[in-house]
């Protein structure tokens, strides 16, 4: 089965996983791409291959395994420099994921430029990652946190950005390129011409845009920029942020350790050049170099090509989805403005007992709050169950995940 | 346990017509937990009387399996004697329930509202009736319930 | 080649690197495993099976995927109890390395507890990142650093140590269980005794302490404890923070975001059971995995066995070594009190160079500060070679990075 | 290159000798940088007269390499004209110093003083002659050595 766009049948024979059975011998149907995504072999074969043949620790050592290492660790920084058209490769610091970058910009640069009574702008839709380290920080500073609202449709309601935004108050505007539940695709470059309009700083959360959509961050024009590489088909323990160079400059470190440091004496200590400043400490080697190869694998396709697979499989699900008698489909319908993540509600079956009656089917979704409750208060629900597509998901599983919902229904005598 | 077993008629019947919903005024133990994983909330209200449980009444959002598991659990222990409330067992509960083989996910489901009624016990054993002893044991289990 | 102790030669067949030719035809000596370790062939697998099999994000889902992912993942945390003797599961954090572990005491726990005119004392050997930390946190809060001198055994000054205690104005007393430039085994038991009775805390950084000697901290009685799994056959990107429970009860969090909430709203958040309030964001899943098969071979092997094996291997090579005319070695020469790690200056050549000419016998070993600038001051050097061991070295490794010593000295014409 | 062609005679002799070692008091350009792999220091000052550098000299903890190689560029530089000097390029230095082929750690070694030289031009340029545009030209050839 394949839509217009991809081989499909091709990108599948790269993801060895597809072929388990779960449950005895259901074919897994995963749909849970929101969360994590599977990963190509060559991604696998990358971090193994370092291991198996130049595992070292990097910058240090002059032995030609460290070289190797380095080199490829080096080489994974100016892939990402490409792929999201930034400046330079001093721009892109290596951290765990997304929570750990927009964390690394709240205490090295939050904690110096955010003062009593100014304003953090972040949106009712965000992920707890970019709700929670702003909750400290305010906290700590006695500043305020506000929230830009969302509407019926998941848009947000830029006018009360706009309101915020007149009290000349607002230090940080923090929002994600793409809702984790609804799918919303932000209109950032709106937003962040507002914020740059009254000198106010902006910082994205692309942990869901960068796997699905094109980034330019030079059309993009924000500050901040984080993401992570497992929902990518990269490796676990891998993210990165993105910071105008001007602005790491700035920033005091944040992880104090090797690596970080130009020199260190007894009672001071002066910083490396960027990125390492702000990379303190043995980073994640392996899974750093294995980022590349998931890079490499999303260029060949093509983000477009990403793009285009997804929209047509999130139309096919909608489609079959509201046919469905009592089922709640959450946020925007409209394909061209949503990503391919899709938040539903099934009569009064609560999402986990939904998640584990069709996981029985083989078909792997999501239930719960998916870490944005500050989004089920205001949808005024305790969860919600998500299904989310990739590249290698096909419209034949999505009629396995349709009939199962029928099935749950069933059970539930609904 | 596959779900046209844990999804039988009678717990559909006790997640939708909860038996003991509702709160007490006033009551002797209050006790909310939630469970930071699925976000599933729960409250229960005791009133102990004469070494017994007078009322209890429970509130809460969440699945099937943790709302059904709450609602039998303030069935189980109404009028029961204080001390055999105190040892309720994981296992006591999940044969109420009826429900064998959950997995590690969803078991968390089915012991919330123990787990919720334990710690009450404790903050009761220890403020009101100052039995540290006791309270100190069943806190310990509450914390490894799950 | 073998040592008494354990069965080298089948060690050295799960580590296919040791295999590989470098420079094209030499073997590959390994010599700079305080740096990194080589990985067994078990610990490589355990990380690709969890991506060819069972990749998934975990803790939130009910699918099978998920279960069974996060049961790996915690499945290691209970490894670790163990493998440290630690008390519960609730005192295990994974963190990137040694070095988060230290930061995240600095921001959590330093930055409550430490005040202006307090004091946190260190030590001249310690690595960067139980120094760097410790001068951003006193700087923030007005506080003072203090150093424990090295004496020129390479042994710690304590009598300093107890002039500081005597102040009354110690919080915290921070080094490392085995220095990683000296070797020299710190007596722990004693200092951590001497800063119980003032009631002082106390970390230690245990990052070249766990991976070859038997570490219990029941009998060590330290607050804080950190190792990395990179210098003990695991994968990069994992490492371990232990911690009294009473004291991660009291501490706020460091990183904010997804797994460490219990709830967030708008304006409040409430923050999960331990351990998980400290691991925010998803985690390094499929290493985390992997660290568990490292510590599956350690005690199949047993560190009993390491530490011998490492002893004698280290009194070979401090044997050999100091023959060579010219030659300097830092640090203890009874291989009783010292691991194996042995720093050393051979003539007016600088280790950078030495490690060059050495790496194309094939021999990798450090050069430089290896973090550790403060120690350099002390030894009165800019730099020094460092040749460390592991339990897959032999007696023949080291005569060939004996016999390349003699080809240096030669190109250096001494 | 083999260890064998890197440390010929000349290289160890100008680390083991090295011409114009020592400070300038009073330096029209006093530059110190170190390298923070691998902790080698490197401090040059300059002297320059009616657009020639006077005077040269260097002080430094290091390797061969970048001893040496300090070393053979103050001889280079000392009574050039200034605008050669802005000139001088990584391969000059290289050539200079019949070092190719070096690996990527090593040759940072071998261009530290060349990297301390335009960090030091470059503060002269912008500071003392007021030449913003040639002195972020120089800046930027700095920072893309290595
Ligand atoms: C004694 C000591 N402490 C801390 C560290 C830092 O460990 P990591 O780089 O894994 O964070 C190291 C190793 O680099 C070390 O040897
Ligand atoms: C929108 C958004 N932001 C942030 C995160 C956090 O990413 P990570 O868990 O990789 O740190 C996620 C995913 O969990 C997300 O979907």
């Amino acid at each position: 089965m394949q839509t217009s766009m991809i081989n499909i049948e091709d990108i599948r024979k790269d993801f060895p996983i597809l072929k388990r059975k779960v449950h005895k011998d259901k074919a897994l149907v995963y749909l849970d791409n929101a969360a994590t995504t599977q990963k190509p072999i060559q991604v696998i074969d990358a971090i193994s291959n370092y291991y198996l043949n130049y595992n070292s620790n990097i910058h240090r050592a002059v032995h030609e395994l460290a070289e190797e290492a380095t080199l490829a660790y080096e080489n994974t920084r100016d892939k990402i420099v490409k792929f999201i058209n930034a400046k330079s490769r001093e721009e892109i610091i290596f951290v765990r994921g997304t929570t750990e970058a927009i964390n690394l910009v709240a205490y090295s640069w939050g904690r110096q430029n955010v003062n009593k009574d100014d304003i953090v702008v972040t949106t009712e839709y965000e992920h707890h990652s970019n709700i929670v380290p702003w909750q400290l920080l305010t906290k700590e500073k006695d500043a305020k946190l506000e929230y830009v609202g969302v509407d019926d449709n998941g848009e947000l309601l830029l006018d009360q950005l706009d309101k915020y935004l007149e009290t000349g108050r607002v230090k940080l505007v923090a929002f994600s390129q793409m809702s984790n539940v609804l799918g919303t695709i932000t209109d950032s470059e709106e937003i962040i011409r507002r914020c740059k309009k009254k000198g106010v700083r902006v910082l994205v959360d692309g942990a869901q845009s960068v796997p699905h959509l094109k980034v330019d961050l030079q059309k993009l024009d924000c500050d901040f920029f984080a993401f992570s590489a497992h929902k990518m088909l990269g490796p676990t323990g891998v993210g990165v942020l993105w910071a105008r160079k001007e602005l790491l400059e700035g920033m005091v470190p944040f992880n104090g350790g090797g690596d970080m440091i130009r020199e260190v004496h007894k009672y001071e200590t002066s910083w490396n050049d960027l990125p390492y400043k702000f990379e303190a400490g043995t980073p994640n080697i392996a899974d750093v170099i294995g980022f590349a190869a998931a890079i490499d694998y999303l260029e060949r396709i093509g983000m477009d090509k990403v793009r285009e697979h997804e929209m047509e499989l999130t139309k096919y699900a909608i489609d079959k989805m509201s046919q469905i008698k009592g089922i709640k489909l959450y946020g925007q319908m409209d394909v061209v403005k949503r990503g391919g993540v899709i938040s539903f509600n099934l009569g009064d079956i609560h999402p986990h007992d939904l998640a584990t009656i069709i996981d029985e089917d083989g078909v792997a979704i999501r239930s719960g709050h998916h870490c944005a409750q500050v989004l089920m208060e205001r949808l005024d629900v305790s969860a919600t169950s998500r299904a989310s597509f990739y590249i290698y998901n096909t419209k034949d599983e999505i009629d396995v995940f349709i009939k199962s919902l029928y099935r749950a229904k069933e059970l539930f005598r609904l | 346990m596959s779900s046209a077993d844990i999804y039988r008629e009678i717990i559909l019947d006790y997640y939708r017509n909860p038996r003991n919903y509702g709160k007490i005024t006033n009551p002797d133990i209050a006790q909310r937990d939630s469970n930071p994983l699925c976000g599933d909330e729960l409250e229960m209200h005791l009133n102990i009387k004469e070494n017994k449980v007078a009322d209890v009444k429970f509130t809460g959002k969440g699945c099937a399996i943790s709302q059904a598991s709450a609602s039998m659990l303030t069935e189980l222990i109404m009028g029961k004697n204080f001390e055999e409330v105190k040892n309720l067992s994981k296992e006591d509960i999940l044969d109420n329930l009826g429900l064998h083989d959950l997995g590690p996910a969803r078991i968390k489901c089915a012991l919330l509202s123990l787990k919720v009624l334990k710690s009450g016990l404790y903050s009761y054993l220890s403020e009101k009736l100052k039995d540290t002893e006791s309270a100190d044991k069943i806190k310990e289990e509450a914390s490894g319930l799950y």
